[in-house]
């Protein structure tokens, strides 16, 4: 068999050799041409920086490792989400007869089996969410507000069976005229979607109000706008408007639940927060937290899309009625029609600049599409159009609108790319302009230290400034670009990151290693990168330290997995951890050496006492419980809050001028990450984010029909990017330590996707000379621009 | 996914009686790459589904002095491997490159796109640009039908009930002769075409004058069309960017394309004269014997 | 009970339907009986008939392994839920993204594309049969210390397809491996520490086969 | 003395001026130090004595979990912003 003699060659031949059947020599030369970093960088410390295999990477790459999807249960059933094939329509009635007939089928539900929901506002930690707009997204009322939305489920012994079921599931609908725009849904006359959705502003609804698609508005001012833009020479105003647009993790939603005969729910999930699905479900389905226990499978992406809650209340009910584990699993059309997507927009940017190349005021108006139910990141939006600079006189004003698509969610930096997009390529055109170079402009107006903010607060230490000069002395940048309809840009963004909530637990292995237990569900690796901040605080390896996110029974309150938050918030509670077993070390030191514990000190993973004592780590692990029982080290971390990321990209394009296609010629991405815990994730974050910034930037847009209906919703006609779409991305590591974390980590992980669209768009000018306004800035839309000039 | 029976018979006459019988409710599954996810979406509902991949004579590959076999089962990995494919008839390799990723390739077969029948399909240019006729085994005999004549319309082709595309003839190709098939879409892969053109063309002696050629458009009507009269255009001339211009305006007035996702009428019609262009020329350097430098999707 | 009951009556047809209803006794718990059947047999008068199973007999990674499948099932589905071998995964069922990808024959192919029944007699390859016992492969090793994998849910397509590649190809350049992998989407990893992986790999397959 | 920045849409209550200067040492004490002065200010910002859902307070520069009870240092700057999420 040809298998076998696969099988017999590669196995080693003498006991010399490592793992991969290499001399250890050869090995490391294999690594170092893998591993991208310069091999000259300094090093402030013994763990982080280095780049160790990740804990969880060999069940990756062998396939054992186990996601929401792959969850096994005796008698589980397969369950099926009806959904809405109006984008609006009135729901009449449902009749579920003949699918409760089909033999094999074993429960449905709508929505009159989830519990009444009044518009209580629920703080899940990363935000607040109106509960009723929650429980009708995850199983519509009375109204289908979007096409794939969820109007009634089926559970049966077959998915097959499910799926027959659904079909036979009666729905009367009245359709209603679909509202797909943001601007025409903020018209008097527009067609209203919810009628309990009026215009709040700083939480307050006015008395009069009426029910209304446009849910919010925020305001912001600093200084005199109007006295601003009068000492200005330069003025440019722009409008621009962005697709929707979906994150794309690869693995679909999943969950699946048991509700047991004692009344206790367990939730199987790939989720970016375990906490926040406990509280959801138990929310949504009217039982305390404590009765569910949320269990964290590993998780195929998340980008945002994996906080909100659909499917887990779902099977709950499903479970309830049949007393089996039900499982419920998105199919990719679900995905795209149901779950996601970042808002469209429409931005007018305004900003005025001095001869000499200050700016001196900023306008923006930004409007963004909320989907069904209230709750696009306008806010955000609004907060980072002008964050990079440092602008006397500025306005911001923007508007929350429902629309009948999916209600959006987070989708890495929200809220931020689509104004970097418009701001950015303004600040381009003043360059152009006034005929200054874009790096030293940027570099002459950036935010810094000081800087206030036109929402208000003052930045604490930031690199914003450092990520330019970064560029602006990049071989890249510095280099020559040659070549007919080629052309380069730069741009910069900016994300606040989060701190919020995390707890982790430490306990000391009699061999040395230590155990750690996180709340924090790991997306890329950051399992490693917390293990790596717990190990440099004790001084041992990065591999001593065993690493595992657990359930919401076994660890204490964690925020979600997002916000660029996890190896910030989470790392601090797990250096946390670490203090407190130094403590019990030294405690047990002097016990074992019968002297106080003051003359005792623990350093660099040694403990020292008084007339030359000392032990390792690993020694005085193995003694620990002759004078006492197991060492465990608690951290939680709260208060903390980050400073911001800020990144700056360089970008080479080539432009088809005959068919408007544009080829990413070579990219550069240099980005403030406080002090790099694993490099090899950094720079993946990066790498990432500026891939997905491309994606939208060029092809990825939600496309629908006069009915509402998205026509695109595959991986064929949603077009993210492919490996053949992209060049090697170069990453730059700035590291500017943030103080507010003891190594100084900055989050790292949303900020790339922020400037590649703008940047793209200020390459294109470069290369054809267009000024594209409008994302996806894809072939037919170059194409016109260059017919047009 | 619904439910259906499957049987996978060995000859070509089990398979005509197989798809008879069901009456229009049984399909014939090669590389399943569409058929299985139509019957996933429900665009497809066969009672049987009857593999044909076991079939001797749609598996048959034979390139000889008469021509070319290419049996319709045959996936699109053999046709892009096949040595004498690649230089003589490199329209197809084209063509098979860059249907889906290459696990689609290892499945998806040039008889089961050209019967999909969709107007964007990758296979179909080519082989009207090669001159193919597509030979059809049914429950009344054989018979053959001109590659440019076996769609009829969006899905739809002259397959009747029963009958069974089995392979596909082309003639050899002429001395000094080169063909090529390119799209253009907005990824670099894995996309269906925007517009696509199939061109092949014989020089003289001389390598200088065209003395023959043909046009296939794809995704600009409702079925892959050829166009005769941009072929004519060349007829006699040297490829100059006068020539090639003219050819790219005759084939724009037969373009009848549709506004959707993929793009608007007016882009698509646009782009026919740019793909037009670009495809002769580089059918041209082939049948110069030069190396054409391409990269799909560039 | 109906269905079980219908099946006992071979009730298939109109007609059977027609018998059985002149042949019962109709008093009230009879009635109500016979009114739950009549309504399934309507339903499994709807609804296709339900195929037969098949016994599928196939090598997967070296094993002679048999299976029992309806033929609506896709080989990933047998894979993944007949077989419980879940390392092969899902992203997207209609074969663009990848993720489902397994080697039949050799060839790399989207297993949710694959009819289960399409296997018999072939020998099918997954991410569990890469790694020799405990050592890993040179693929997987390389994707390990590249950290060319941030969630993982791509990752078994992409080490199949570039088993699939580096076996036809020993030399595959940086633009070979990328047209080669067209066929995987990966999100995470903006497909930079991917490639080089690959591109090591290769290396480390030729100095493997040199030693 | 803290520095607190009124929200644009707030400013009706304080006759259009950005800043007002309070004493407290909490954002609650700051707030009932402004109240007598800018009456309804504490409603529009408050319910059930707790800050509106979706509002944050930040103080020197810092976004706040701790709502009224954030300490106000001597001096500090308080800015009442909308509660932000992260992908």
């Amino acid at each position: 068999m040809r298998q076998h003699a696969l099988v017999n060659h590669r196995r080693p031949k003498n006991e010399d050799r490592t793992l991969i059947g290499l001399p250890v020599a050869e090995r490391q030369g294999y690594l170092q041409r893998i591993r991208t970093m310069a091999t000259s960088e300094k090093r402030k410390y013994k763990v982080i920086g280095t780049r160790p295999i990740r804990h969880d990477g060999v069940d990756k790459v062998t396939g054992r490792a186990q996601y929401g999807a792959d969850v096994r249960l005796t008698g589980m059933l397969h369950g099926v989400v009806l959904r809405s094939p109006h984008a609006h329509a009135k729901i009449k009635s449902i009749d579920t007869s003949a699918a409760a007939a089909l033999p094999g089928v074993r429960a449905i539900v709508t929505s009159a089996d989830f519990p009444d929901q009044v518009g209580r506002i629920v703080e899940l930690g990363e935000g607040a969410v109106n509960m009723r707009h929650l429980s009708a997204n995850v199983m519509a009322h009375d109204k289908a507000l979007y096409k794939g939305h969820a109007v009634a489920a089926v559970a049966a012994d077959s998915i097959h069976i499910a799926e027959e079921a659904a079909k036979l599931i009666k729905v009367d609908y009245e359709p209603l005229p679909p509202v797909m725009e943001v601007i025409g849904a903020m018209r008097d006359d527009a067609p209203v979607l919810n009628d309990d959705v009026r215009m709040t502003e700083m939480g307050t609804v006015k008395p009069d109000a009426k029910a209304s698609n446009v849910a919010a508005k925020f305001l912001f001012t600093k200084g005199d706008v109007n006295a601003g833009f009068a000492k200005a020479d330069i003025i440019i105003e722009r409008e621009f408007r962005t697709a929707t647009v979906h994150q794309g993790y690869i693995e679909p939603h999943n969950a699946t639940v048991l509700w047991n005969a004692d009344g206790k729910v367990t939730v199987w999930i790939s989720t970016q927060g375990t906490f926040s699905v406990r509280q959801q479900t138990a929310e949504l389905v009217g039982i305390p937290v404590s009765d569910v226990k949320v269990i964290p499978m590993e998780i195929g992406g998340g980008f945002g899309g994996k906080i909100s809650v659909y499917l887990p209340p779902v099977a709950a009910i499903l479970s309830r009625k049949t007393g089996k584990p039900v499982q419920l699993l998105m199919d990719r059309a679900a995905v795209f029609e149901a779950t996601g997507p970042t808002p469209g927009s429409f931005m007018r940017v305004k900003v005025g600049a001095t001869r000499d190349g200050k700016i001196v005021a900023g306008d923006a108006w930004i409007a963004f599409e909320a989907g069904a139910f209230p709750g696009s990141p306008i806010a955000p939006g609004c907060m980072c159009v002008f964050s990079c600079y440092d602008i006397p006189d500025a306005r911001v004003e923007g508007y929350d609108v429902c629309v009948n698509k999916p209600r959006s969610n987070a989708y890495r930096a929200p809220g931020s790319t689509q104004v970097a997009f418009a701001m950015e390529t303004v600040v381009d055109e003043i360059c152009e302009k006034l005929g200054v170079d874009a790096a030293e402009f940027r570099i002459k107006n950036a935010a810094k230290e000081g800087t206030r903010r036109v929402d208000g607060p003052v930045y604490n230490r930031i690199g914003m400034l450092e990520t330019v000069e970064a560029i602006r002395d990049s071989e890249h940048y510095q280099s020559k670009l040659t070549g007919p309809n080629r052309g380069r840009g730069i741009a910069t963004g900016f994300w606040f990151n989060a701190g919020l909530k995390s707890a982790v637990v430490a306990t000391v292995n009699l061999d040395g290693t230590v155990s750690l237990i996180e709340g924090s569900t790991d997306i890329g690796g950051s399992r490693t990168g917390i293990a790596m901040q717990l190990a440099e605080t004790l001084g041992i390896t990065a591999e001593a330290v065993k690493p595992q996110v657990a359930d919401t029974d076994s660890i204490g309150y964690t925020d979600v997995t997002g916000g660029s938050r996890v190896t910030f918030a989470t790392g601090i509670a797990a250096v946390n951890a670490a203090k407190e077993i130094q403590q019990q070390m030294v405690e047990r030191a002097a016990l074992l050496w019968e002297v106080d514990a003051s003359t005792v000190k623990y350093d660099d993973g040694k403990i020292i006492g008084p007339a030359s004592k000392s032990f390792t780590f690993a020694e005085l692990a193995a003694k620990i419980h002759e004078v006492g029982g197991a060492i465990i080290g608690h951290g939680t971390s709260s208060a903390a809050e980050q400073g911001g990321a800020f990144g700056t990209h360089c970008v080479d394009v080539e432009v088809d001028p005959d068919t408007g296609k544009v080829q990413i010629l070579r990219y550069t991405i240099a980005q403030d990450a406080g002090t790099a815990i694993h490099p090899s994730y950094v720079e993946g974050q990066m790498q990432g984010g500026v891939v997905q910034g491309i994606g939208w930037a060029l092809n990825e847009e939600y496309f629908y029909d006069d009915k509402g209906v998205m026509r695109n919703a595959t991986f064929l006609d949603y077009r993210i990017p492919t490996c053949y779409d992209v060049p090697m991305i170069e990453t730059i590591i700035v590291e500017v330590p943030d103080p507010a974390h003891p190594y100084g980590v900055r989050g790292v992980g949303e900020v790339p996707i922020c400037p590649p669209p703008a940047a793209i768009a200020n390459a294109i000018h470069a290369a054809v000379g267009v000024r594209m306004r409008d994302l996806p800035m894809s072939p037919p839309k170059v194409c016109a621009a260059i017919l047009q000039k | 996914m619904r439910d259906f029976d499957y049987a996978a018979p060995t000859t070509l006459a089990d398979a005509v009686t197989l798809l008879s019988r069901g009456n229009g409710a049984a399909r014939p599954l090669a590389g399943g790459t569409d058929l299985i996810d139509h019957v996933r979406t429900g665009r497809l509902a066969p009672d049987t589904v009857v593999d044909i991949k076991k079939i001797a004579e749609l598996n048959v590959l034979e390139a000889g002095p008469t021509g070319l076999r290419l049996g319709a089962a045959v996936p699109c990995y053999r046709v892009y491997g096949h040595a004498a494919i690649v230089s003589d008839y490199s329209a197809l390799a084209d063509s098979g490159h860059i249907i889906g990723g290459v696990q689609i390739q290892s499945r998806a077969s040039f008889g089961g796109n050209v019967c999909n029948s969709g107007p964007a399909a990758d296979s179909t240019p080519s082989l009207i640009a090669l001159g193919a006729m597509c030979v059809i085994a049914g429950p009344k005999g054989t018979r053959e039908v001109p590659a440019e004549e076996f769609c009829t319309g969006p899905g739809k082709n002259v397959l009747q009930p029963g009958e069974l595309l089995v392979e596909f003839r082309m003639p050899a190709p002429a001395k000094n002769s080169g063909s090529h098939y390119r799209r253009f879409i907005p990824r670099n892969e894995m996309d269906i075409a925007v517009v696509s053109v199939a061109a092949s063309v014989t020089l003289d002696d001389a390598k200088q004058k065209i003395i023959a050629a043909r046009i296939s458009l794809g995704a600009v009507a409702p079925k892959p069309l050829l166009a005769t009269d941009a072929a004519a255009v060349l007829i006699g001339q040297s490829p100059t960017d006068d020539v090639l211009a003219k050819a790219a305006d005759a084939a724009r007035k037969i373009a009848t394309p549709i506004t959707d996702m993929r793009g608007t009428a007016e882009y698509r019609t646009h782009l026919v004269g740019v793909l037009v262009t670009r495809v002769v020329q580089a059918a041209v350097t082939r049948a110069k014997g030069e190396k054409l430098d391409y990269r799909p999707g560039h | 009970m109906c269905h079980w009951l219908c099946q006992c009556l071979g009730v298939r047809s109109k007609k059977d339907e027609e018998h059985w209803q002149s042949q019962w006794h109709t008093g009230n718990r009879e009635r109500h009986d016979l009114l739950r059947i009549m309504a399934t047999i309507r339903q499994i008068q709807k609804a296709p008939t339900m195929s037969k199973k098949r016994v599928v007999s196939t090598t997967i990674n070296g094993n002679a392994t048999e299976f029992l499948c309806e033929p609506r099932q896709t080989l990933l589905e047998v894979l993944r839920s007949v077989l419980n071998m879940t390392g092969t995964k899902e992203g997207c069922t209609n074969g663009n993204c990848g993720s489902c990808t397994v080697l039949l024959n050799g060839r790399p192919v989207t297993s949710c594309l694959v009819l289960a029944v399409e296997a018999d007699g072939a020998s099918v390859r997954t991410i569990e049969g890469v790694a020799c016992g405990s050592h890993l492969d040179p693929v997987q090793q390389c994707f390990l210390e590249g950290a060319a994998l941030q969630c993982g849910i791509c990752t078994p397509g992409f080490i199949m397809q570039t088993e699939a590649l580096l076996e036809q190809n020993g030399h595959p350049t940086e633009a070979d491996v990328r047209f080669h992998l067209a066929g995987n989407l990966c999100r995470c990893t903006g497909y930079d520490k991917i490639v080089r992986s690959v591109l090591a790999a290769a290396e480390l397959k030729r100095c493997e086969a040199t030693t | 003395m803290a520095t607190v920045y009124i929200p644009p849409a707030l400013r009706d209550l304080t006759g259009g001026v950005e800043t007002v200067e309070a004493t407290g040492h909490t954002v609650r004490a700051i707030l009932a130090d402004l109240e007598p002065r800018y009456p309804g200010l504490t409603a529009r910002l408050c319910t059930d004595d707790v800050l509106r859902p979706g509002l944050m307070v930040a103080v020197a520069g810092s976004m706040s979990k701790l709502g009224l009870r954030t300490p106000v240092p001597e001096n500090a700057e308080v800015h009442f912003l909308p509660a932000l999420g992260g992908g």
